[in-house]
């Protein structure tokens, strides 16, 4: 993912030598255009949670209010403060306050780590009442119930995966940073960070009510 | 006359009459300009010929106009097909791999052939106990999937006496290709002969329960239903060559349908 | 053709010396505040869906819920994604994809809300 | 400055950089290197699934056992149909001439992103080597159709799983090919080269990118769902859990019907190139033919309904998704009717490459005209899941993609090898081919109206007739085939050299020797007017030398930055 805007550059030094060409809005636009895809790779499993609903209404209010709300609402504050201090680390950058930019970027990783641990309680905890596919808990409920976990543990799954897949681009920009090869006049592959980050938040921000709050 | 089969095949002929118009408009001066304007004969292409805006809009228009129009006449089959009549009888389908199973208003049973009354409206309610399979009677222009977990309908009006195929047009796993079945139209008498009389020789693997003695008549004809079971009922397939053969094995997998089988 | 050669003769020098950036360094820098800001607005609409949540609305639940969702996600990506800066192409492409992905709603409760 | 001098002359084909020999090749981040690499590996899929139809047609030769068992036959369509659709058809014509012909018409050095060209080609690798074990572990190749309908894949003991996670994969391929060709036809078009400047071939590989970003990840998921469902039992698409069949379908067509649009409209594309080259006159209608491709690709979105005319979908949305699937027809038959109004008045060189054109135009249009009868509701539910619809897509498939696949080696082989190949051997290949291809698929519409359902191993006798008269086409069929690829063979090792223009291109491919040097241009050209001028020239193509670029300073993003 970090190839993104590094590839225009040197392509064009091996092939020419002649001068640098650096592309940061072709390396934005081509990280949108990602990001779209995320978004409909998800958008396909929000098509079926909402379909479900209308289907299974009852039966997702049910299993809805098993949830544990709290944990939800905490995670969502973490992820919310995480895309914060990622906006702020490319603010600091701007103003060439390194160290600054660095702190904001290892507090974002410390409240992705955060989110996960709370979300590995959470579902060990589900699974350790039986509701997981196959459980001896989930057997019992109902079609509706069934699909609701079903869905929970797939799209809250991927959703975890992309912040860990998002902790190691975060984690590599960092790399560059501390490297002096992202500065304050070249940021791109921070701010293309940046924006996978927001993304992950903006998953959960409909996550969260949609799996936590309607019952 | 059956008014679906007409409906669809006026349709059918709608569509392809304009499709072969157009086909042969543009084949025919797709060749004519080949040649008339070969190099040869044509060795000075006009350059400023580039576009013209009014056959933009004639060929924007007109075939908007034409697929309108097939549109409608799709439409219109469709409507026929989905306006089941109020008093049509009842069958219910069930597909299974890989045998239909049809099931009479009066809880007759009956595998493989659907005997129908000449002359009726017949409305069927198309279910599945495993995988989609899908109702096909090409005869009647009518198809249907059997979904599991949901019930589908469909209607055709029996005109004519004959022996008609089924087939299951959804793949279905192996012996999909052998999951036919025959319509068999009868004249109303033979038919309301035929559904009363109780079945004894039964698949062994038949879906639902052996009919009950307390039989229900047929919604459209109030005949009395006597119970007799000296005779089989199973009607042989006629068709030249028996579609229905042994299958090698049955694949399914096993280790799933133990799982799901709580 | 007329159409096609509709834009002005290309003076080349035109082209080679008007200045352009292909980078974007350093322009609009946003402060700390605005962000803070936008963080607090956030943190508020997300104690107001848990709110709203625990009061009983019955269907209006559902859309209050999305609604909420639906301005934070505006706001992250406004502000914290830099839409706001963004060129319109970039803005353009994003209505392209939500509206595509209207369009998938639209016609699957076409079917879900008439069966 | 050196190394860059040499690459200025020295072709593709020979330039040894950092990395020699095959190395040269797997580790190239040249686009035109790359696309040659992704042209063996889809043609040899090619063949493979080629010859897996030849065995389907064996097989109905008879009713009952003819060379296979039925299980034998399940597994061999599915693997027929999912590796033309996924290895093959998509990735055809972007990935091979995409990659190798778009850079250069917009008078770009490479793609926006060359490393990310590269990974998609081993992504392509990956999905197909997956294909491949599949077929050899945990119970033999899947048997689901390329459909992947549930219940039936979750439940069939086959390999499904991981031609799924094949699927899969591939999918990611190709939106990354999506996602470089978007930026690069953004960002790196020549100066002077506006959007209507711009041929028409990447106008149709920016449409089809389009679909390939924005529809592909819906198909990921599916498929991922697929897998989980098998291995967990999540329920989500499992009826016996509450899961409801027909939304998979939704999900699995919502990518599927923009997929066959990512399936013909690059084709549409070169013919849009191809046309113009050989009347020697400007294409008719430009503008009309550009944004139509787009057109397409925003309906193609908005139909996939038509799939499931029968599935058990309401009867409104049944109706609402055929009327808008009418509403298709009319972007393309705007095409077609330009492309033959090109002709008109025109000065026509009739060769291969325009042969297979005219046959494309015929041929496809049957595919899509008879996809109107299978877009009318009532026709539809009659044979849908017959030979009907798979005449259509055969026809349109491989009448029309696969044609045009056929002309556009043929018309850029001069380019990409620097050989010519026999002009005459390759019309009368064209010949066979078309009578092969008819014989062997109208058939299938006759089939299907009498009412034989599709995927069937085994048919009742009355459909016997036809299905021998096919058979019997696709063995002309192959002989068609097998000439034409001959003869291509034949040229690439003994052909005699090929010009730089020997067809009288007017597009920027043209302007550059063949095969074009590792950098495509020595200098960035300037763009001043269409692209299919015939009568003046539209590219400068040395503004340094000509004086045009004072500071020496080439920039290779547009003018109308951004846009
Ligand atoms: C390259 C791929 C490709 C293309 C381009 C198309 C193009 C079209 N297809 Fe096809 N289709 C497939 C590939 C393709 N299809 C495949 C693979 C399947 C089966 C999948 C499966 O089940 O396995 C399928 C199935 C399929 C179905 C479902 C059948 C069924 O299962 O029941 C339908 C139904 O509407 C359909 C319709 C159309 C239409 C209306 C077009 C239109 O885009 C066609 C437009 C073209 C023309 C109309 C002809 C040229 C125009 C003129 C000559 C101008 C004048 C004409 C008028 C406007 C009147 N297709
Ligand atoms: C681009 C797409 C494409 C192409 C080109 C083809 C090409 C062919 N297809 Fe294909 N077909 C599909 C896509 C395609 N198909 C799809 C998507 C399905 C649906 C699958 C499903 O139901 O899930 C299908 C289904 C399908 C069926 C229906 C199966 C059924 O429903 O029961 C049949 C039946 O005859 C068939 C036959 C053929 C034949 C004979 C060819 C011929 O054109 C092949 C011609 C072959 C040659 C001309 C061979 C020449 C070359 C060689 C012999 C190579 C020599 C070998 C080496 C050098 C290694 N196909
Ligand atoms: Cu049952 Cu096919
Ligand atoms: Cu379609």
């Amino acid at each position: 993912m970090t190839e993104h805007s590094e590839v225009m550059q040197e392509e064009t030094q091996i092939h020419s030598g002649a001068h640098v060409h650096r592309d940061d809005e072709g390396s934005k636009m081509a990280m949108w255009l990602f990001l779209f895809t995320e978004l409909l790779l998800f958008g396909g499993l929000f098509l079926l949670y909402g379909s479900y609903r209308f289907e299974y209404a009852d039966g997702f209010k049910a299993a809805a209010a098993d949830m544990n709300s709290v944990i939800g609402a905490v995670n969502t504050l973490i992820l919310l403060t995480s895309s914060l201090s990622v906006a702020l680390s490319i603010a600091a950058l701007q103003r060439k306050q390194k160290a600054l930019a660095l702190g904001m970027l290892w507090f974002t990783i410390i409240c992705g780590l955060v989110f996960l641990v709370n979300k590995y309680f959470e579902w060990s905890h589900e699974i350790g009442m039986g509701i997981y596919p196959g459980g001896p808990a989930l057997e019992n409920m109902s079609n509706g119930e069934i699909i609701y976990f079903g869905l929970y543990y797939v799209m809250t799954g991927l959703h975890g995966l992309h912040v860990i897949v998002g902790m190691i681009f975060i984690g590599f920009v960092m790399f560059f940073i501390s490297r002096d090869k992202i500065t304050a006049t070249n940021y791109q592959k921070l701010e293309n960070a940046g924006l996978y980050w927001h993304l992950v938040d903006i998953i959960w921000i409909f996550l969260f009510p949609l799996f936590y709050l309607l019952h | 006359m059956n008014q679906i089969t007409e409906l669809v095949d006026n349709s059918f002929i709608f569509t392809v009459t304009i499709s072969v118009i157009l086909l042969v408009g543009i084949t025919a001066a797709m060749i004519y300009f080949v040649f008339r304007y070969s190099e040869k004969n044509n060795p000075k292409p006009d350059q400023s010929i580039t576009g013209s805006t009014t056959l933009e809009i004639l060929w924007t228009v007109v075939p908007v106009l034409l697929v309108l129009a097939m549109f409608f006449y799709g439409y219109e089959g469709f409507r026929e097909m989905r306006n089941i009549p109020p008093n049509a009888m009842l069958v219910k389908v069930t597909g299974k791999m890989w045998f239909w199973h049809f099931e009479y208003e009066n809880k007759k049973t009956s595998d493989t052939v659907l005997v129908l009354p000449a002359g009726k409206d017949v409305r069927f309610e198309l279910q599945s106990v495993d995988v989609i399979h899908s109702f096909y009677v090409p005869a009647f222009r009518v198809k249907e999937d059997c979904v599991p977990g949901r019930t589908n309908h469909l209607w055709f009006h029996t005109s004519t006496e004959g022996v008609y195929d089924i087939e299951c047009a959804e793949y279905c796993g192996m012996n999909h290709s052998y999951m036919l079945g025959k319509v068999k139209i009868l004249p109303e008498k033979e038919f309301l002969e035929w559904v009363n009389k109780v079945d004894t020789v039964k698949k062994s693997d038949s879906v639902s329960a052996p009919p009950t003695g307390n039989v229900k008549t047929d919604s459209t004809n109030n005949s009395q239903v006597k119970t007799d079971s000296s005779k089989t009922t199973q009607v042989k397939t006629d068709s030249t060559k028996s579609p229905v053969k042994k299958p090698d094995s049955l694949k399914v997998n096993r280790k799933d349908s133990i799982k799901k089988n709580k | 053709m007329s159409e096609q050669s509709q834009t002005a003769e290309l003076t080349a020098n035109q082209t080679y010396n008007a200045e352009h950036t292909n980078t974007n360094n350093g322009e609009h820098s946003v402060s700390y505040g605005t962000y803070f800001m936008v963080w607090l607005g956030l943190v508020a609409l997300t104690s107001v869906t848990v709110t709203v949540a625990g009061i009983h609305l019955g269907s209006l639940t559902l859309i209050t819920a999305l609604l909420i969702a639906a301005v934070k996600t505006t706001l992250v990506g406004y502000h914290f994604m830099h839409l706001k800066f963004d060129n319109i192409i970039i803005k353009i492409f994003v209505m392209v994809c939500l509206g595509i992905f209207l369009c998938l709603w639209i016609l699957t409760f076409a079917d879900l809300s008439f069966r | 400055m050196a190394n860059g001098s040499l690459a200025h002359e020295v072709s593709y084909l020979k330039y040894e950089g950092k990395h020699k020999g095959i190395a040269g090749w797997l580790l190239t981040l040249d686009h035109k290197r790359i696309g040659l690499m992704y042209l063996m590996a889809i043609l040899l899929f090619f063949f493979v699934a080629m010859t897996l139809g030849i065995l389907m047609r064996l097989e109905m030769l008879t009713p009952g056992e003819t060379i296979m068992r039925p299980s034998t036959y399940n597994s061999v369509f599915t693997l027929h149909g999912v590796i033309m659709v996924f290895l093959f058809i998509i990735p055809a014509i972007p990935a091979v001439f995409g990659n190798f012909m778009l850079p250069i018409q917009i008078g770009a050095k490479d793609v926006a992103f060359p490393r990310l060209n590269l990974f998609s080609w081993y992504l392509y690798i990956a999905g197909a080597i997956l294909a491949i074990v599949s077929l050899f572990t945990g119970g033999g190749a899947a048997d689901t159709g390329w459909t992947f309908y549930v219940p039936y894949s979750i439940r069939s003991a086959q390999n499904v799983t991981m031609t799924t996670l094949a699927a899969f994969v591939l999918g990611f391929s190709s939106i990354v090919t999506g996602l470089n060709f978007v930026v690069t036809i953004h960002r790196l078009r020549a100066p002077g080269m506006t959007w209507f400047r711009m041929p028409l071939f990447p106008w149709a590989l920016y449409a089809t990118s389009w679909i390939q970003v924005l529809a592909t990840p819906i198909i990921g998921i599916t498929l991922a769902l697929i897998i989980l469902e098998r291995l967990f039992g999540i329920g989500v698409f499992d009826a016996s859990l509450g899961g409801d069949p027909i939304l998979y379908q939704h999900l699995f067509w919502i990518y599927s019907h923009p997929a066959v649009y990512i399936m013909i409209i690059p084709a549409m594309g070169v013919v849009s190139e191809i046309l113009p080259t050989f009347s020697r006159k400007d294409i008719f209608g430009y503008k009309q033919i550009a944004i139509s491709s787009l057109g397409i690709a925003l309906i193609g979105y908005l139909v996939w309904g038509h799939h499931m005319f029968v599935s058990g979908m309401s009867d409104a949305s049944r109706v609402v998704f055929s009327l808008l699937t009418f509403l298709v027809a009319i972007p393309t038959g705007v095409k077609i009717f330009n492309w033959v109004a090109t002709l008109y008045k025109a000065s026509i060189k009739f060769s291969a490459p325009l042969y297979y054109v005219l046959a494309f135009i015929f041929i496809f249009s049957i595919g899509g005209l008879t996809g109107l009868v299978l877009g009318a509701l009532s026709t539809d539910i009659h044979v849908t899941d017959t030979y009907f619809v798979v005449g259509h897509f055969h026809y349109v498939m491989f009448g029309g993609m696969g044609i045009m696949f056929f002309a556009t080696m043929h018309y850029w082989f001069p380019k990409v090898f620097g050989k010519m190949y026999s002009e005459k051997i390759a019309i009368i290949a064209c010949t066979v081919i078309i009578i092969g291809f008819n014989m062997l698929y109208f058939p299938f519409f006759i089939l299907g109206y009498m009412g034989m359902p599709r995927r069937y191993y085994d048919y009742l006798p009355q459909f016997q007739g036809w299905h021998v008269l096919s058979t019997v086409g696709s063995w002309v069929l192959v002989s068609g085939i097998v000439f034409m690829f001959g003869n291509l063979l034949y040229a690439l090792l003994k052909g005699p050299k090929a010009p730089m223009n020997p067809w009288g291109g007017t597009t920027l491919e043209w302007k550059v020797p063949s095969p074009p040097p590792l950098e495509n241009f020595e200098e960035i050209p300037v763009v001043t007017g269409g692209p299919y001028v015939h009568d003046k020239p539209t590219y400068i193509m040395h503004p340094g030398k000509e004086g045009l670029n004072g500071n020496g300073v080439v920039k290779t993003a547009n003018q109308e930055n951004a846009i």
